[in-house]
């Protein structure tokens, strides 16, 4: 099964990546770009038996390795 | 003193490390191989500098899931000393035994150059080498070293004296947002911080890479010289 | 894959009718794909040579102290206590355009492979890179993911980036160079080569799975740049620093045994040129068989799996008793490990893949009858003389200007971004002398390393640029005391089809074996990447300037001699060697006039030694404190950089009134140095009885440049004009 | 508006962070984890009229800066 696991910073957390990534769209001339966050996404293929059990993996894998929870939140979903 | 210096796959500061502790002591330390279980008998485990696991993911995180990290993190629970230095200043983050994070310098370019810190923390064998306010030369190299903790965290690292390091001018001024100053855009222009019990402190710099008065100075040299006379020869 | 292999493929693959007929005498018949892949690639320029060979044969190679020139995977000297310096440079031109990045992070992972394949760790990597106009569009994407990638591989690799240089010049636009060198240290009685030996012996291949990377990296290497090559992106490979790092340390632990026999880093045509290449020069056959090699990708064809440039890999002949032994090492890095093969007595290459043979090639033929060139050659008249312009601006301002520039603003943008100090061994950083110097771990030897070439002397005069290059290197590793004893060389150039470009290629090794003899200067590595074009939508194509560039390795034996620019707060500047005044093809005529015009410096190979034998001398003497040698920009230029370099400033005597004001401060005269010492005196008396020439440039201190003519300039106001370009031009700051 | 920039390696492009957190999972114990590959995602905040010309925006952007084209695919969502 593929399973997505979304990691994003943590809301308040300062995200240096996108700032300079607006920075950056702003002086290419984009002019109606506002904030940008950057994000990771893993996708991962797990072998389970159905999507709850794959969203489980998922989660602990999250909560191992995949997200800092200190600084980031993140999102498990099951997607085929 | 019985030291042990951690390498990961990706580790690539540690023979600077051991370099410097046998500058400092006469004495080289232990090689420990993060698949090893135990870090018993020591009086110091260090963290080196590199890029362990290639830094994939996030700086740190893989290392800070090996094997010895839960031998290094039950030796922290038994007071132990800890030291980790740029990536293993990283990896003590991730592993939760140093409050905050270090995110991607605020410039988003690896920065290698020297730098000035002033050395704020108390109590602690890794600060005692000099006095408060004294400022150091030191070099740095990293891409992940903005440090970042919760508003409350930070007041609490201030109030109990837990900043190590500042990043500051050579005369010591220090400037959150002036990028010159505070090079990769710390919080509070923090360079180093210490565990409550003071036993475990994470920087970001290398004084390890000037202790060698062959190799352009030895402006590093006071923090290893206080570890080895906090422990003995 | 259903192509069918004939003349017209063999084309499309990058070979000539003639050649194809030659595969097609040397097989007997039709080859197969795989076949036909093999030959294309083995005959590639890239990796016969057939262009460069006969010229390439002319260099000096020798030296006692010179363990294994060319021919092998990296030069290497003996420096002393039983160590070996291993060094070699060699250029991810075309990929650094495409994808600026990841063309310049695997350039230096590959240069590193070289160095650690013969069994030294690389200790110090250095790079020339030549960017095109800094106000073409495009140039700022090169720039940075140049740097950037450079950086992230080194860094993580934990290989310190001590040296090199930049340039922008608009015959860059569209065809950067990006080269990069690494310096390995070795014992010296275990070097490790690539020839093959002993039958039934198994061939090993180790580091990261193939894929579908780079195929055709070798024959597209070779290929002008077109629009095609947008078409051909996908090739582009992702370096894998943190597997190389793995692999460094695994192959290294895995020398320190006696198991190995041979080894090969697999670099451009990866599989085919490693197996054919250790094969050939051991005088054995090689059985292969791909169901064994470690695949990334599902499917993957005996062509594709043999002309895969996929990263971070070695093949590696070991001894059948200690292959288990290895194994284990290699499983403790995780790093896959299969055994692909085995030594042959047939003198063949065969390839097998799911039962089939897919190539059997005698390799005989393949590596003797590859093609060689004798190419028309055609030089240009060389440009007179200048006739040197007035002066329109004065000297202060034209020292503003030139330093500010993009060919002399401080590199310190870029150099900030590479780790010059891990390893603990860096006694020179970046920027701080002529040459960088690292120390050998656990002796208090130094190494010296620099890499040189003035691109515009050798559009003017290819001779010339080949032989400054060669002058300059030396030079820059003199300046910090250190002898100089061996030179790899990267030789970029357009098209060889063109006799003009040809007449560039000879004419520039003749230079180089010029200055390498008069010099005791050998070249014991190199790199040759022809090519180096862009067609624009007119249908023109326009090449690069010829840039046969040098990197130079010196040893002293004593770090604590070593000297930098950085001047000391007193004492006094002299200026070695003789001036002339020679503006022609100067930075200060094309910055100042807008001119590229005039002949380039005459070069004096008996002044040069003399001079650089002086100094060198004095230094280890402990009677200079400070020294660089003039270069681009001339001799104000040289003591702006002194100064800025150590924030003290100098008073300065007027020129002399045989010659212009403008000459003298910024003529380019070579086999010239300044220093500051503090026992002038003396040196004069020396450098008289040497038979150098010197001469008193003015007094040392203060924090200004102060003229005889009553002007000054503020050692801080330069510096600020030096610091501006790089972040002004990457829109930072 | 806001848009979302989903950024992939191509196909048959090495990913090595994605091999070095499936080799780190692994040894962790997750023991039913294939492939995995590591993505980002660029979340912006955009004026625009309407989704296409937010859409439109997106695209522009990703094409200029957020996606290299040379070893990425991309694909743009207007979430909100
Ligand atoms: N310009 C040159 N000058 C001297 N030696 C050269 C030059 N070009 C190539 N060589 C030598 O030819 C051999 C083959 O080089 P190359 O094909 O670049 O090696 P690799 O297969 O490692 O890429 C090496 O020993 C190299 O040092
Ligand atoms: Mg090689």
């Amino acid at each position: 099964m593929k399973v997505r696991v979304f990691v994003s910073l943590k809301e308040g957390v300062l995200d240096p990546q996108g700032k300079a990534v607006g920075h950056a769209l702003a002086s290419l001339g984009f002019k109606n770009v506002g904030d940008v966050r950057i994000n990771r996404v893993v996708d991962l293929d797990v072998t389970a038996e159905n999507a709850d059990e794959a969203r489980k993996e998922g989660e602990a894998m999250a909560k191992a390795l995949l997200a800092n929870e200190v600084i980031e939140d993140f999102n498990v979903e099951v997607v085929a | 003193m019985k030291a042990g210096v951690v390498v990961f796959p990706g580790t690539n500061r540690e023979r600077d490390m051991a370099h410097a502790l046998t500058l400092a002591s006469g004495q080289t330390p232990k090689m420990l191989w993060h698949q090893e279980e135990s870090v018993d008998g020591l009086d110091l485990v260090i963290i080196p500098g590199g890029f362990s696991f290639g830094d994939y993911l996030r700086s740190g995180a893989m290392a800070a899931h090996s094997p010895i990290m839960t031998a290094v993190r039950r030796f922290a629970e038994k007071g132990g000393y800890i030291l980790g230095v740029c990536n293993g200043f990283q990896i003590l983050t991730e592993a939760q035994l140093l409050p905050g994070a270090l995110l991607r310098n605020a410039g988003m370019r690896f920065l290698s150059q020297d730098c000035h810190l002033k050395v704020e923390g108390r109590d602690s064998i890794y600060t005692k080498g000099w006095s408060a306010g004294d400022v150091f030369r030191t070099p740095m190299a990293h891409g992940d070293g903005n440090y970042t903790a919760s508003p409350e965290m930070l007041d609490r690292l201030e109030g109990e004296g837990r900043v190590a390091f500042r990043y500051c001018r050579e005369d010591g001024h220090v400037q959150v947002d002036d990028p010159q100053i505070n090079l990769n855009g710390s919080a509070r222009a923090i360079a180093g911080v210490l565990s409550e019990n003071r036993r475990i402190c994470g920087m970001m710099p290398h004084p390890e890479n000037l202790t060698d008065p062959a190799i352009g100075g030895t402006d590093g040299l006071p923090l290893f010289k206080a570890i080895v006379e906090a422990f003995g020869v | 894959m259903s192509l069918t292999v004939d003349g017209e493929l063999a084309r499309s693959f990058g070979l000539t009718a003639e050649e194809y007929d030659k595969v097609l005498a040397i097989m007997g018949r039709t080859p197969s794909l795989t076949e036909l892949g093999i030959f294309s690639v083995m005959w590639s320029e890239h990796c016969s040579y057939k262009s460069s060979r006969k010229h390439l044969k002319t260099l000096p190679t020798k030296a006692p102290w010179v363990i294994h020139g060319p021919g092998e995977n990296a030069g290497v000297i003996d420096i002393g206590d039983g160590l070996a310096a291993v060094f070699k440079m060699e250029s991810h031109n075309h990929p650094s355009f495409i994808e600026p990045y990841q063309g310049a992070a695997t350039g230096v992972g590959g240069i590193m492979r070289d160095v650690f394949t013969m069994g030294a760790r690389p200790v110090a990597n250095l790079n020339a890179l030549r960017f095109g106009d800094a106000e073409h569009a495009d140039t700022r994407r090169v720039v940075d993911g140049v740097v950037r990638g450079i950086g992230g591989y080194g860094n993580c690799m934990g290989v310190p980036t001590v040296g090199g240089e930049t340039n922008f010049h608009r015959a860059y636009n569209g065809n950067p160079l990006v080269n990069a060198m690494t310096v390995g240290i070795a014992q010296k009685d275990r070097i490790f080569l690539s020839a093959a030996a002993g039958v039934g012996n198994p061939v090993v291949y180790v580091g990261s799975k193939t894929g579908r990377d780079g195929i055709h990296g070798a024959t597209m290497s070779s290929a002008e740049f077109d629009d095609e090559s947008s078409s051909k992106r996908p090739t582009v490979q992702v370096g894998d620093p943190f597997t190389e790092k793995l692999l460094v340390e695994a192959c290294l632990e895995l020398m320190a045994t006696d198991a190995v026999i041979s080894i090969q880093d697999m670099g451009a045509a990866g599989l085919t040129s490693s197996a054919v290449e250790m094969a050939s020069k051991g005088e054995v056959g090689i059985d292969l068989d791909l169901d064994d090699v470690p695949q990334r990708e599902a499917n993957m064809l005996a062509y594709e799996m043999m002309l895969s440039e996929s990263q971070e890999r070695m093949l590696m002949v070991l001894r059948p008793d200690r292959t288990e032994q290895a194994r284990k090492i290699f499983e403790k890095w995780e790093l896959d490990f299969a055994v692909i093969g085995h030594l042959s007595d047939t003198g063949r290459i065969t390839v097998r893949h799911k039962g089939n043979v897919e190539a059997d090639i005698p390799l005989g033929p393949l590596a003797d009858e590859a093609p060689i060139y004798d190419r028309p050659a055609l030089n240009k008249e060389p440009p007179a003389y200048l006739t040197p312009p007035a002066d329109p601006v004065g000297i202060e301002k034209a020292l503003e200007t030139l330093i500010a520039s993009p060919d002399l603003a401080s590199r310190s943008w870029i150099w900030n971004q590479y780790d010059s100090t891990v390893l603990g061994q860096t006694v020179k950083r970046p920027g701080a002398a002529d040459a960088a110097i690292i120390r050998v771990e656990g002796t208090s030897r130094g190494l010296a390393m620099t890499t040189d070439c003035t691109p515009r002397y050798g559009q003017a005069d290819p001779y010339v640029g080949g032989l400054q290059a060669v002058v300059e290197a030396w030079r820059n590793v003199t300046a910090t005391g250190a002898q100089p004893l061996a030179m790899t060389d990267n030789l970029n150039f357009g098209s060889p089809e063109n006799p003009y470009i040809m007449g560039q290629f000879v004419q520039a090794i003749k230079g180089m074996g010029e200055g390498g003899r008069a010099l005791d200067f050998p070249i014991v590595s190199g790199n040759v990447s022809l090519y180096n074009e862009t067609r624009s939508d007119t249908g023109l194509t326009s090449a690069i300037l010829p840039s046969p560039v040098i990197g130079a390795v010196g040893v002293l034996d004593d770090i604590a001699q070593a000297v930098g620019l950085a001047m000391p707060e007193d004492g006094e500047l002299l200026l070695v060697g003789e001036t002339w005044g020679e503006l022609g093809q100067s930075l200060w005529l094309r910055e100042i006039c807008g001119r590229e015009e005039g002949a380039p410096p005459r070069i004096n190979l008996v002044a040069e030694r003399r001079n650089g034998d002086f100094v060198r001398q004095q230094i280890r003497q402990g009677a200079i404190k400070a020294c660089h040698d003039v270069s681009d920009g001339g001799l104000l230029v040289a003591i702006a950089e002194m100064a800025m370099a150590s924030g003290v400033g100098c008073y300065l005597q007027a020129h002399p009134r045989e010659l212009s004001m403008h000459a003298y401060w910024f003529g380019e005269d070579q086999a010239r140095y300044v220093i500051a010492t503090s026992q002038a005196d003396k040196l004069m008396a020396e450098a008289e009885k040497a038979g150098v020439p010197i001469r008193r440039l003015g007094d040392v201190g203060g924090s200004d440049l102060r003229f005889a003519y009553g002007t000054r300039l503020d050692v801080s106001h330069l510096k600020a004009l030096n610091n501006a370009f790089f972040s002004r031009f990457m829109g930072e700051g």
